[in-house]
């Protein structure tokens, strides 16, 4: 008991510190709102000659941007919209249950060996760059997943959805929301698992000793811990959809219809694949109404994020 | 630099024979434009610095309008374009250019083949033949089988099977497309409705982004029928176009007989510039009438003196007869007819680099 | 011994209803049902996995059997200066991509130097020091709604941000790593978030109550207990930029020559130089050439940049593996 | 009727650790058994072989046999998840469900066999198992306010309250008062005295009265040394136990008492 | 030396619920005040505005002064963070930090404050707080080894080591003991008395038995009603409480005690 009269000297300052961290983290809670208001107003003001500038210049830009099919910067953004929100739903919609699935998987079925290396194999996924997924997607997939789509468009093509001929090559939306579901799938996954690892052994095992079989210890345990999780992460995944642009520019036969032929070729098309495939041939005016696309693209998210954050706080009070 | 790929002995011999008249330039300079004219300007950069190896040049492909934006901002000594500059842009230019307005020259001529892919008819290495009118029709999406009449018509030779075609097309926003629809409407306007336009104009059959795209999808199934730049053919079938009563099959050398036949645009406003109005609908022997001209955009007088140097001696060294032999190599373009090349001899002139 | 329920006049169960526990016994159906959907769970998340691995297994196959053709040492250590069409070069290869590794390196070093210190501090405030009050609520909703930038047009944010700070058609790599940062932090802000939320709060009070400083309990404690989570965090949000193309394009340029300054000239990224190369789809050989010539190189090139991009990132992986290891929590018993 | 349950030469690992050792006990049907014993000696881990929770932990086992009514349970055709039906269980810590009301919680076991309780029944099964447990008067008003809301003792008498609901044929609870005050515990124990006219109830408690007030039967684990495997010191009923063991290491262990 | 703490007209609110009322108390140095009372009358809640702990739960405040030695710990002027080191605190359930070793967890409040210790320092620092909360001998071997390895009780009392080991001048305990085995329980108790001639301890507890032996003063909390606010009922030596207690409702609660 020898350090007893050890006298505990006062512990140094730290009162400034604290002052300054606390700031540091306002701060960079702040620089957010920034940042983003700064893009809003960047977007803002480079497309603003689509209101404020010459209305005859802008709607031959969009003409031009057409082939003639839309004359105003809405008949050509709306459907561009359209696209956008069509594909990147279907991907988080494909992705959204595998992902969860594999999540599980790995965090509650596989066995621990297995488990470390499946985690790794997805944290690895998540990091291929869209590129390859656009060259895998436009090259190996497109033809190996043609007689698939045939298939369904000759079984199940009395559904408006699948209606046929399947296109061949099939650069098509359906293909598009395969490629973007196989690139989001592991940011889903790789998300939902960590948090479902983390979901409390107390009341893993307060379902169990209720006599829960695994997948209603999931239930009852599992999935209410990690619902926050889970909505984040398909939020990043959702996000990374709406923005994907080098895989869906090397991959779709792009469109400008209201259309959800989702196997046919040439019928919608996403507003960053979009930006990407016109800008570098863009003139000024050209810039300006594409970066209105993005604008709207922005948006968009805002929405999507506003109204699935409503809908989760509701489900969570 | 490190990981530098030092150039081979023999082309540090040939080329300070025949540039040995001009002092090297050194320095770092910039160009940005098309896509298209990435793999020739590889071929000029490194044949360039065999003569001027203090001079390091790198080229953004950013795309033409892309190029000539960022030109027009000054932070470009060149840009490379697959189309001459609009009116505007020669405006604007002035504000760029020490003095005087920013003029483009041609640097290499681009045939543009109708590819198409077909059992029994492109693997057997055969091309088939066709006019103006049935392409304009095959692509705007009236004529939709392979054995269509109006193609077995003029390829009695070939059996065509009854295939759907596909019609492939470029997705973004192309001078490939742009020259490409020219042909239509200078030679068959009845057929092709449309407003002259990089994008594509109509929704038939598939887009494809970048030539690349257009190549790999009519790769990926049987009866696609697109166009892109000749070098990129592969062993794709091509479509030999009527000209006159014969149907020419494409080739570097065909592609530089309608330049040969075509006129310089005096129309355009603008100094020193030399801009081919391309003579569709040529008659000449053996000419392949599908082409592209590309362009570099240049000012005639720089605020900064080296960039002008720099200007002249690389457009020098670009339509020198080595440098369109180092772009015939490696990108496939035929080069530019004699006839065009005092013209542009003397627009190089204009350059002011005192 | 019992003596102390006398005491009380009034039990718990008094006034409590009778129940028929019988009725709520499980019936031989519901207990088959219950197994029948637990086994069909079972294989519906099976199946899941085989699923997905379909194409995730064909997506790599593709690239390492194509990339494995070009991937050797010369492709590592040149660039791709004096490359001309498929002719070989003086060094026997045939171009390389060493500029692209050094520019990727350092482009995305820089975007994770900007947004992994802001982005983690932002996870910070929300979770430590907000209480989850009105500007809290913005943020992360605005958060959410900046993961939903698409790339491009934070490239032209970026670009247009340079040209007026630093003069008109300013390109370089740092710039690149802007329009990164920008695509990072939403990225590391969740995941930085997540994680520190389910730091127990037990935790923080325990540490709190030693009188340690907020700051301190912060920094040694909560982020410390979360550090494999934020550094499994910190390598999804590198993966989610590594291989962006479109605004680097734009943002940092395309050079062929050896780049090593961040903050000035163009930059070749891995990305930007397999979607270059994928473009370029053949190269031409002179009518004269002999073997050594290849017209199908920029392809083959391009596969074997895209396979250097993923062994990079499968090293990155791994050290933070190593990382999160070494400062894993302990597991609970 | 509650079920017996034997236990034969059951030794008890984490991985490669033997953390128990060797255990042999007759736990009789309807009666209380109490698990007496120092921190570490495995009181918890046998408890949590009776109703194979032991296995959930990754890389624990168990060797030997634990009889139920005679039935194994630890054979190959016996479904764990039927033992747990059968056999509840409360835990040292209370963990409610953080996201189900207080009503839900205690709903919650009862709810995977039957998804369409009828309103009515689910109200007196949620009054009788919260009367059980003391809580009724307390929670009564705000039943569908979240049950983490709650404090440590009432959170714990709303876990038992929620074993309870799903009527166990055995009861095993993990020192279910240590967090509870001694109004709710006396409550609680006479829910276990009227539950033991029913089931098999086991208990493992550090509290020596509570052993003595409620316990039929008491068995006292022990540990020769830290990182030695614990054992079943001594096994007998309550009342020789605690006034008259023939046991050295227990009289001490039970001398040491205070109060 | 102990300071005294009077702690003057306090309500204690959680948001705008009110979840104790009007508290009068004061706690003499260098003694031992016991909280009892029924689970849920506020007993925590009380303890943790001894050192400001309260306040760091979102919306939580108080009203009312605390005087440490005669100086208001809720003045403007008064650091949390320095009033924490002062008084240092031992939690219900045990916490101990999961990155860390155990030696690592004995020596976290002085290495966090960031003092750099010597080795010997601090070999002798842990010894000391482990010996001191009877854990030295189990742990001795594997001092570092995780902390969150160790038994429920085990790791009780390494928190208590923990806390312990900074020399606070007032120790607060809730339950410290609700995890333990009699035999842990008395050496904290001894533990506790010992400590008592340097600090001044605060304890909550539930066991009637522990606050009798160990307490110098006893506080009795009680609540009206549920949803009603606690208050402090009773307040007296503990020989008095516990044997003449003048306030009836204390009475009853004392009497319902068993053993
Ligand atoms: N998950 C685990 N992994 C490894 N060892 C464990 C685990 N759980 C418990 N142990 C060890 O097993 C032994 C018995 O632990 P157990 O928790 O059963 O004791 P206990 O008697 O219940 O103690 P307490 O009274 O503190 O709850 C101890 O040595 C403990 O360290
Ligand atoms: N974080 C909180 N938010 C809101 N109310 C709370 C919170 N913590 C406790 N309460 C409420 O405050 C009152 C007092 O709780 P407290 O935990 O102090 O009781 P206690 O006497 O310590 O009980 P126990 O003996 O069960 O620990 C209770 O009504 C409880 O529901
Ligand atoms: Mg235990
Ligand atoms: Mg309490
Ligand atoms: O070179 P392009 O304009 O056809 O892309």
């Amino acid at each position: 008991m020898s350090s007893q009269d050890k006298t505990v000297v006062q512990p140094v300052g730290g009162k400034t510190a604290d002052k300054v961290f606390r700031g540091v983290a306002y701060a960079c809670g702040i620089l957010i709102l920034v940042v983003l208001a700064a893009v809003f107003l960047f977007l803002f003001f480079r497309a603003w000659p689509l209101i404020g500038g010459d209305q005859a210049a802008n709607s031959k830009t969009v003409s031009s941007f057409t082939g003639g099919k839309a004359d105003n910067f809405w008949s050509y953004v709306l459907p561009l919209l359209f696209g956008t929100v069509l594909v990147s739903l279907l991907a988080l919609l494909i992705a959204f249950f595998v992902s969860i699935g594999i999540a599980l998987f790995i965090s509650h079925y596989a066995p621990k060996k297995l488990a470390t290396a499946l985690s790794y194999v997805v944290d690895l996924l998540a990091a291929i760059p869209s590129v390859i997924y656009g060259l895998w997607g436009g090259l190996i997939l497109v033809p190996a997943i043609y007689p698939f789509w045939n298939w369904v468009a000759n079984h199940l093509g009395w559904i408006p959805l699948f209606e046929g001929p399947a296109a061949n090559p099939s650069r098509t939306v359906a293909t598009v929301a395969v490629v973007l579901a196989v690139m989001i799938l592991p940011i889903i996954t790789s998300m939902s698992r960590d948090i479902f690892m983390q979901t409390p052994r107390l009341h893993e095992e307060a379902a169990l000793a209720l006599g829960a079989t695994k997948w209603e210890m999931i239930r009852l345990a599992v999935l209410p811990f990690g619902k926050s999780g889970i909505v984040s992460a398909s939020m990043l995944a959702l996000g990374r959809a709406l923005g994907e642009t080098m895989a869906v520019l090397m991959i779709l036969s792009p469109g400008l219809n209201y259309s959800i032929k989702l196997l046919q070729a040439s019928q919608n098309q996403t507003i960053a694949a979009n930006i990407a495939a016109q800008y570098p041939e863009a003139n000024d005016l050209g810039v300006s109404t594409l970066i209105g696309t993005g604008l709207i693209l922005f948006l968009i998210t805002f929405v999507v994020n506003f109204i699935a954050r409503k809908l989760t706080e509701k489900a969570t009070a | 630099a490190c990981g530098d790929n030092s150039a081979a002995k023999t082309d540090n011999n040939a080329s300070s024979d025949s540039t040995a008249k001009a002092a090297p330039v050194s320095g770092d300079f910039q160009g940005a434009g098309a896509s298209s004219q990435q793999a020739a300007v590889e071929a000029w950069i490194a044949g360039f610095q065999g003569s001027n190896p203090d001079a390091k040049i790198a080229y953004n492909p950013s795309g033409s309008g892309a190029g000539v934006q960022t030109f027009l901002t000054g932070a470009t000594a060149w840009a490379g374009s697959d189309k001459a500059l609009a009116d505007n842009e020669v405006e604007q230019s002035k504000s760029v250019c020490a003095s005087g307005s920013a003029f483009d020259v041609p640097v290499y001529i681009s045939p543009i083949a109708v590819v198409f892919n077909l059992k029994g008819v492109s693997d057997a290495g055969k091309h088939i033949n066709m006019d103006a009118a049935t392409i304009a029709k095959i692509f705007d999406g009236k004529i939709t089988k392979w054995n269509d009449p109006a193609i077995a018509e003029q390829n009695k030779d070939l059996k065509l099977p009854d295939t759907d075609i596909t019609v492939v097309h470029r997705s973004d926003k192309s001078g490939t497309t742009q020259n490409f629809v020219s042909y239509f409407k200078d030679v068959t306007p009845d057929n092709w409705n449309y407003d002259l336009s990089e994008n594509w104009p109509n929704e038939v059959g598939q887009g494809a982004k970048g030539t690349s795209g257009v190549i790999s999808t009519v790769k990926q199934a049987d009866g696609t029928i697109g166009y892109a730049d000749f070098s990129q053919v592969g062993d794709l079938g091509t479509v030999a176009v009527k000209v006159g009563e014969k149907y020419n099959v494409i080739s570097a050398k065909a592609g530089s007989k309608v330049i040969e036949d075509s006129k310089q645009d005096t129309t355009v406003t603008g100094d020193n510039r030399v801009v081919i109005k391309i003579n569709h609908a040529t008659k000449a022997d053996g000419a392949y009438p599908i082409v592209l001209v590309s362009y570099d955009v240049v000012c005639p007088a720089y605020k900064d003196a080296k960039q002008a140097e720099f200007a002249k001696a690389w457009l020098t060294y670009v339509t020198s007869d080595e440098g369109q032999k180092a772009a015939q190599d490696a990108a496939g373009t035929a080069p530019l007819p004699a006839s065009l090349k005092t013209k542009v001899a003397k627009s190089i002139e204009a350059i002011k680099t005192k | 011994m019992m003596t102390a329920a006398e005491n009380t006049e009034k039990t718990p169960m008094s006034g409590a209803p009778k129940i028929d526990f019988d009725r709520f016994r499980p019936t031989r159906s519901a207990i088959q049902r219950r197994n029948v959907m637990d086994r069909f769970m079972w294989v519906l998340i099976a199946v899941a996995f085989v699923i997905a691995c379909i194409p995730l297994v064909s997506l790599l196959w593709t690239t390492i059997v194509n990339g494995a053709k070009r991937l050797n040492l010369n492709f590592l250590s040149y660039n791709m200066t004096g490359v001309v069409g498929g002719s070989q070069t003086p060094s026997g290869g045939y171009g390389g991509v060493l500029h692209a590794i050094i520019g990727t390196l350092e482009i995305t070093a820089g975007a994770m130097i900007i947004s992994i210190p802001i982005g983690l501090m932002c996870a910070v405030y929300l979770v430590e020091y907000s209480n989850r009050g009105k500007l809290a609520t913005t943020i992360s909703l605005l958060v959410d709604v900046m993961s939903g930038i698409p790339s491009i047009v934070a490239g032209l944010f970026a670009f247009s941000m340079f040209t007026i700070l630093l003069g008109p058609g300013t390109i370089n790599g740092f710039e690149g790593s802007v329009a990164l940062s920008l695509l990072m932090l939403p990225t590391v802000v969740k995941s930085c978030e997540e994680m520190l939320k389910i730091v127990p709060n037990d935790l923080r009070e325990a540490s709190l109550a030693l009188g340690v400083t907020k700051q301190r309990t912060i920094t040694k404690i909560v982020l410390r207990t979360a550090l494999p989570g934020i550094v499994s965090g910190a390598i999804l949000a590198i993966a989610r930029v590594i291989g962006e193309t479109a605004p680097l394009l734009m943002t940092a340029g395309f050079i062929a020559s050896t780049n090593v300054n961040l903050f000035s000239g163009q930059m070749t990224t891995l990305p930007v130089y397999v979607y270059q190369e994928y473009s370029k789809l053949n190269a031409n050989c002179p009518p004269n050439a002999d073997a050594t010539c290849v017209t199908t190189i920029p392809m083959e090139r391009a596969w074997a940049a895209a396979l250097v991009l993923i062994v990079i990132v499968l090293l990155l992986n791994l050290i933070g593996r190593i990382v999160a290891k070494v400062f894993a929590v302990k597991t609970e018993r | 009727m509650g079920q017996r349950i034997d236990v034969n030469h059951e030794n008890i690992y984490y991985g490669d650790f033997l953390a128990v050792e060797d255990v042999n006990i007759n736990i009789e049907p309807n009666k209380v058994t109490a698990f007496i014993g120092p921190s570490g000696c495995g009181k918890s881990t046998v408890l949590r072989t009776l109703d194979r929770m032991h296995e959930i932990i990754p890389g624990a086992h168990v060797e030997g046999e634990v009889l139920l009514e005679g039935k194994n349970l630890y054979d190959k055709d016996v479904d764990p998840v039927a033992v747990r039906r059968d056999v509840g269980m409360v835990f040292q810590r209370p963990n409610p469900f953080p996201t189900m009301s207080i009503r839900e919680n205690v709903l919650a076991g009862v709810r995977l066999n039957n998804h369409h309780l009828a309103k009515s029944d689910a109200d007196d099964l949620v009054e009788w198992a919260l009367r059980g447990a003391n809580l009724w008067e307390e929670v009564k008003d705000r039943l569908d306010n979240p049950g983490i809301g709650l404090s440590g003792g009432q959170q714990q008498r709303l876990c038992i309250a929620r074993a309870v609901a799903v009527h166990p044929q055995v009861l095993l609870m993990d020192e279910p008062c240590s967090a509870l005050d001694p109004i709710s515990t006396l409550a609680v124990e006479d829910l276990i005295n009227e539950l033991k006219s029913d089931y098999t109830i086991v208990i493992v408690t550090h509290n020596m009265q509570q052993a003595a007030r409620i316990a039929d039967y008491t068995a006292f684990f022990n540990l020769k040394a830290v990182g030695q495997p614990g054992h079943l010191e001594y096994f007998a009923d309550t009342i020789t136990m605690f006034n008259n063991p023939q046991n050295e290491e227990a009289e001490r262990y039970i001398s040491g008492r205070f109060g």
